[in-house]
């Protein structure tokens, strides 16, 4: 747990505030955004309750279809 | 830019890409002695969706297939469906890596974690994306004899197990349970949507070659399943997870040409590597053509991070996916492969109309 | 610049990462080659019990030349449980190296085990990550444990004493055939066929359990273990054994092309003939509303071995043929006969209907009522170095 | 008035501002002639730079022996090896201008007669003697090979090619030690775009020195971060007359005999000049020892480990029970074993090359032998590891290029170091990682993976086969040359 933040955490960090830093903003907010996806993601996996993405798709489809 | 000849390699790489892996073992379950016959009329349902998108790229030559909503739909809308397509790029892609993990767990590294594959994979990917479109069409030039030939040398050792009789009675069984398997039109044919991420970037127009290698890749694939089921036999192919490896497994010729299943992972893995490729080569290729960004390594890097998270929850366990492939992979594959692409092409065609029409009324 | 550090950064992390791919690391020193797999069920209790022989590498095969004389070629671990999963996590109550499958050769099943149905035992090799599903099954006639536990001269790994053996048999005689490996098993089964696994039976009551007194034993037959009659299984069950005369028939028939010696009575006379299997017809033809086989063999004779009687003239060639073609005949159908009162498709009729005939509606009824015929064309091909034995003067 | 005292001036301080500038070197020789009357000649030259001989026999002796007429020329002196200053000229430049040709080995000579400085071309560079390069011995073809000097370098080249579209071009860099260096091509053979392309990247250099032609190597390659060399380096001028003849460019510098050559792909790394002086088929099946060769230097040891410590099955049961009979009781692990035993092998080779040369050959040999043996003995080390690290040893002597025989050294380390992470997966990912590099390689626009891909059918003919000369086109020229020249 405290690794995968040790971990993650500066890896998405350091880019934003370099990015920030060299006023690419719109770039700071696609990576910001694609990487905070990422990092929901990885969150929920290693407290191990991971977001099952295919079961999710199922149940728009099943809405959907209903 | 690729060349054509580049291009058609990578379709047919593309598409034996996972389904060597994956699919073998439930097409054979489906189909019996004649799975073979299957990806003829898959490919062929496959080559007329091809048509299909050539169809819409004509209206919009030289634009990418998530520059054509922006085009057609406008700003804000176009975008949403890029981030659309974004997801689904990152969705395969994950799929991608997690069906390679899954194969590497189940035959030679049983103890590493997943995520040592997905982040390795994805780091060597990236690199390669990296140095653009060409990159990716040299490298898998240069690889695929690499990949043809052990392929089908080691399939060809593997004949001392093969028994005609494995393969009668012929055209026997339920021919409509082959016609049943609609999920084999969603995986592989109807991913190749990622390809035409690539479309304006081959020389002389990429309809042909796409074409040519999608039936060339449902060619193989039906030897591959037709060597498999005489190798095999059907009870043993449609039970065993990686058929092909073990086909493999069970060569032994002599006491030297023992143990050569490692060719045949070396091959499955790189296979899989070009599919991941040309997804992620879409994924990227969709936020630098939507957002524009000016740096190129950062969203590599963020790319990773979604991509090796995204490889760890696709599926829970595979018998959830078969579950998933059997019910919804057509549905699911449909709405980004025929829907969006069938209502971008209702749109182009209506303001065609429209603005011939208007033009005529304001001269 | 920073995102030249920022790489470098993030690629020592992951690598640092990635270190746990380690966990997979076996040096192979660590390993434990199973070498031969044996496995028992006891009927009564349903135990399970798995004999892994394992080789020692320092027991003189090593190229060094290491002084192992002395040591055992061999290690039998004996372990039971209720299931064959469970053995996975025991084993190591016992074995301090890790259990590795892949290179195994050989797979032994007690006759009581076989008897029970060895679906369990086949799925459980199947199953295993490693494990390979091309290596022959045998079953042990006798007690398992013996076998397990000898120790063959000459070739000193047993595992490998059987695979050579197997080979040999299978080139040189009627006795073993090509299709007896678990991967065969299952298909055959799966297919509700029938299948004839070799046997193997331990020459003494108690063998000796030290390999230095093997090897120094002149009397080969003393400690060690005898290849010999067939286990016919139907679905995934022991019903049956053959013995070494049915063995050749039912390879003869099933169209495996060893050259086996067999001594034949003609007119009065005994001449041993080598023959081999050259092609091998099955056809069906209805008859009526029975379906009929025809099965034509085509045979090589030599007459290498004959040492009683070698023909003299074209017309005794003819002769011998013309015999020999009537015996085959009449012995492989009485096989045949034997085998159908038994209920045992050995002649795998059933397989062959479904495929020639897959609209027939009750293939099981038609493949026990087909009328079969056998018929079988000889031809003396080849003689020994010598053209007429010596008769002496009497 | 005044053009008298510039001219006592210059008489009695040019000489010492000479001496000044240089700091009074102990070559510096200074010699004054007495022609007519008290009106001198005076010749300044750097002993060591300079033919004597010439000076002695046909510069002084013309002062001494016949009396110039007014206006005439020293007669000896051809006019390419003549330039003449005038004492008008501002005397700071005189005197720079002066210098500068004293140390490029020119004879300075004064004639205040004639009020004129003379800077005569008489250096004679202090050279070996042409002899075989050591590191790119032959066995049939030339023997010649460069020199340190570049004049001597030119004259070998044009030996072997006696064409009028044969190109030099000068250049002078290094602010420092203005090194001179030679641009070589054939006018008619190589592409302009090529030709433009490499004077751009050498005007472009900005550096103090160029001691070799390695300094230059830097600053013109396409990739700094990349094992692989882009350009070659030669020592033998059969392989430049070679090279230029296939539409090639070579850079001379002064004061180094290798030679670069550009642009180099991959598959010309494998294939050698010598090719040409062999017959076709046993050059083939060199290429292809060559080929293999590179593979197994670059794989074996990582393959040693993937299959030792993750994929036993991979091996044979009869090899791997003798191989675990081998471990039993090495302490080290596979990996490591084989990371040690190669980073040895290295520094035997260092300390080869370095040793003086009677002692470095015992080294090398005592070194591989005695030390692997003992440490076998000794049971540090299992004997399949020794035979693994002298196989790729040798394996990597084989490669042509020395520059390129090095880069083989490093990927071989890095898959070592991958392969006992992640066993076969690792190399895989390793091998897969260095084709996207090599594809994304450009040397001077080339693709470096060029006939592979992009891919031209025709090139084969000469890549991994070598075809018969007659079977050849006789103006043939590589593939992507002839790319360049008609992209123009």
């Amino acid at each position: 747990m405290l690794i995968f933040h040790i971990l993650l955490v500066p890896l998405i960090g350091f880019p934003v505030l370099g990015l920030l830093r060299k006023k690419l903003y719109r770039d700071a907010a696609v990576f910001g955004a694609v990487s905070m996806m990422g990092y929901g993601l990885w969150f929920r996996i290693v407290n191990h309750r991971p977001f099952i993405i295919t079961i999710f798709i199922e149940k728009m489809i099943e809405t959907f279809v209903a | 830019m690729i060349s054509r000849f580049q291009f058609y390699l990578l379709t047919i790489n593309y598409i034996l890409g996972t389904t060597l892996f994956v699919l073998i073992q439930r097409l054979v379950k489906q189909g019996g002695q004649n799975a073979w016959f299957m990806p003829y009329w898959a490919g062929g349902f496959g080559v007329l969706v091809g048509l299909f998108w050539i169809l819409l790229f004509r209206h919009y030559p030289g634009r990418s297939l998530v520059q054509i909503p922006l085009d057609a739909w406008g700003r804000p809308l176009g975008t949403f469906v890029s981030v659309l397509y974004f997801l689904y790029f990152c969705n395969l892609a994950g799929w991608v890596l997690r069906n390679l993990s899954d194969f590497m767990n189940g035959t030679i590294m049983p103890e590493t974690p997943k995520s040592v594959f997905h982040v390795m994979f994805l780091l060597v990917a990236c690199y390669t994306v990296a140095q653009g479109a060409e990159a990716v069409g040299r490298l898998n030039q240069i690889i695929t004899p690499f990949l043809f030939f052990p392929f089908w040398l080691v399939l060809l050792l593997a004949t001392v197990n093969w028994d005609w009789e494995r393969l009668q009675p012929v055209f026997h069984s339920d021919l409509g349970a082959i016609l049943q398997y609609h999920s084999f039109l969603g995986f592989p044919y109807m991913e190749t949507i990622a390809l035409t991420m690539l479309f304006p970037l081959v020389k002389q127009g990429a309809g042909r070659p796409f074409l040519l290698g999608l039936w060339t890749a449902s060619v193989s694939l039906s030897m591959t399943l037709f060597m498999i089921i005489g190798l095999l036999g059907v009870e043993r192919a449609s039970r065993l997870t990686f058929p092909v490896y073990t086909v493999v497994q069970e060569v032994s010729i002599g006491e030297v040409i023992v143990n050569i299943h490692a060719i045949i992972s070396v091959i499955l893995l790189i296979l899989i590597f070009i599919k991941l490729l040309v997804l992620v080569y879409g994924a990227s290729e969709t936020l630098r053509q939507v957002f524009r960004p000016q740096t190129r390594w950062p969203h590599f890097l963020a790319l990773t991070i979604l991509l090796s998270a995204m490889a760890l929850s696709i599926y829970e366990n595979p018998i959830q996916n078969g579950e998933w492939d059997e019910k919804y992979t057509f549905i699911y594959d449909s709405f980004f492969v025929l829907l969006i692409p069938f209502l971008l092409l209702v749109t182009t065609w209506i303001k065609r109309t429209f603005g011939k029409r208007t033009k005529r009324r304001m001269s | 610049m920073t995102y030249r550090y920022a790489a470098g950064v993030f690629i020592l992390m992951m690598f640092t990462a990635l270190l746990t791919a380690c966990w997979d690391k076996t040096e192979m020193n660590e390993l434990a080659l199973v070498s031969m797999v044996g496995v028992d069920i006891d009927p009564d209790s349903g135990k399970k019990t798995v004999y892994y022989q394992i080789i020692n590498p320092l027991s003189g095969t090593s190229a060094r030349g290491t002084p192992g004389g002395e040591q055992a070629p061999v290690y039998t671990y004996e372990i039971s449980g209720s299931s064959f999963g469970e053995i996975k996590s025991t084993i190591y109550k016992m074995l301090p190296r890790k259990l590795f499958i892949a290179h195994s050769k050989v797979l032994l099943v007690s006759q009581r085990a076989a008897g029970q149905g060895i679906r369990d035992i086949v799925n459980f090799i199947e199953m295993q990550p490693n494990g390979r599903s091309s290596v022959p099954m045998l079953i042990v006639d006798g007690s398992i444990s013996q076998v397990m536990k000898t120790f063959t001269p000459l070739e000193r790994v047993p595992s490998d004493a059987i695979d050579s053996r197997l080979k040999l048999l299978i080139r040189n005689s009627l006795l073993a055939g090509k299709h007896i490996k678990v991967n065969d098993v299952i298909e055959r089964m799966e297919k509700s066929d029938t299948i004839v696994l070799p046997m193997i039976a331990a020459t003494s009551e108690n063998p000796s359990s030290n390999s230095g007194e093997t090897a120094a034993d002149i009397d080969a037959n003393q400690n060690n273990f005898i290849i010999g009659g067939g286990a016919v299984f139907r679905d995934y069950r022991m019903v049956g054994k053959l013995n070494d005369a049915q063995l050749v028939w039912y390879h003869l028939l099933n169209g495996d092309e060893g050259r086996h010696v067999r001594r034949f009575q003609v007119e009065g006379k005994q001449v041993s003939m080598e023959l081999r299997l050259v092609r091998m017809q099955r056809d069906v033809f209805r008859q009526s509303d029975q379906p009929s086989v025809r099965i034509r063999l085509d045979l090589q004779l030599s007459a290498t071995w004959a040492n009683e009687f070698v023909p003299r003239s074209r017309a005794e060639v003819k002769r011998l043929e013309g015999n020999l073609n009537r015996i085959i005949e009449n012995e492989s159908l009485a096989f045949y006969q034997m085998t159908r009162e038994r209920g045992w498709d050995l002649l795998r009729i059933r397989d062959l209907l479904r495929k020639q005939m897959p609209n027939h509606p009750d293939i099981d009824q038609a493949a026990k009522n087909a009328k079969v015929t056998i018929e079988v064309a000889t031809r003396l091909l080849r003689t020994g170095s010598m053209n007429q034995p010596y008769e002496g003067t009497g | 008035m005044a053009r008298k005292r510039q001219n006592q001036s210059i008489r009695n301080d040019f000489f010492e501002d000479i001496q000044s500038a240089l700091g009074y070197p102990p070559d510096l020789v200074c010699r004054s002639l007495f022609v007519r009357e008290e009106q001198a000649v005076h010749c300044v030259y750097l002993e060591s730079m300079v033919d004597k001989k010439t000076i002695d026999d046909y510069i002084l002796k013309s002062f001494t022996e016949h009396t110039f007429a007014e206006g005439e020329a020293p007669r000896s002196a051809g006019s390419g090896f003549l330039r003449e200053v005038s004492f008008s000229d501002p005397y700071e430049e005189l005197r720079e201008h002066a210098v500068k040709s004293l140390l490029a080995g020119h004879c300075v000579l004064a004639d205040f007669a004639r009020e004129r400085v003379c800077l005569i071309n008489v250096t004679e560079p202090r050279q070996r003697s042409i002899d075989e390069p050591k590191s790119e011995s032959t066995i049939r073809g030339p023997h010649e090979g460069f020199t340190e000097s570049i004049l001597t370098n030119v004259g070998l080249v044009r030996k072997r090619i006696r064409n009028p579209f044969l190109r030099f071009e000068k250049m002078s860099v290094g602010s420092q030690t203005g090194t001179t260096l030679l641009m070589v091509y054939m006018e008619n053979l190589a592409p302009d775009s090529l030709v433009r392309e490499v004077r751009g990247r050498l005007s472009a250099i900005r550096t103090d020195s160029v001691l070799e032609s390695a300094y230059v190597e830097e600053f013109i390659q396409d990739r700094i971060w990349s094992p692989f060399p882009t350009l070659t380096n030669t020592e033998r001028p059969d392989v430049v007359a070679a090279q230029l003849l296939d539409g090639k460019v070579a850079v001379m510098v002064d004061g180094t005999p290798s030679v670069l050559l550009a642009p180099m792909t991959f598959f010309e790394f494998f294939s050698s000049p010598e090719d040409y002086y062999q017959r076709a088929d046993i050059a083939t099946f060199i290429r292809w020892i060559r080929l293999i060769s590179f593979f197994t230097a670059v794989f074996v040891p990582s393959l040693y480990v993937a299959a030792t410590t993750f994929h036993q099955e991979l091996i044979p049961t009869q090899l791997l029970i003798s191989l675990s009979a081998q471990r039993e009781g090495v302490p080290l692990p596979a990996f490591f074993e084989v990371l040690l035993m190669e980073v040895v092998f290295e520094i035997i080779r260092e300390a080869g090359l370095r040793m003086p040369r009677a002692v470095g050959q015992a080294l090398s040999i005592v070194g591989a032998i005695v030390l692997g043996q003992a440490a076998v003995e000794a049971g540090l080390i299992s004997a399949a590891i020794v035979i693994v690290v002298a196989i790729t040893g040798i394996t990597n002597f084989v490669v042509p290029v020395y520059s390129f025989g090095m880069s083989q050294r490093l990927l071989r380390f890095s898959f070592v170091l991958l392969a006992g992470f992640m066993g076969l997966f690792g190399i895989l990912c390793g091998a897969l990682f260095l084709v996207a590099h090599l594809v994304s390689l450009k040397s001077f626009g080339v693709p470096y993976m060029i006939p592979a891909s992009p891919s031209k059918g025709a090139d084969w003919k000469d890549v991994l086969v070598r075809l018969p000369r007659p079977w050849l086109d006789p103006n043939r020229l590589p593939g992507y040359i002839r790319n360049l020249k008609r992209k123009r």
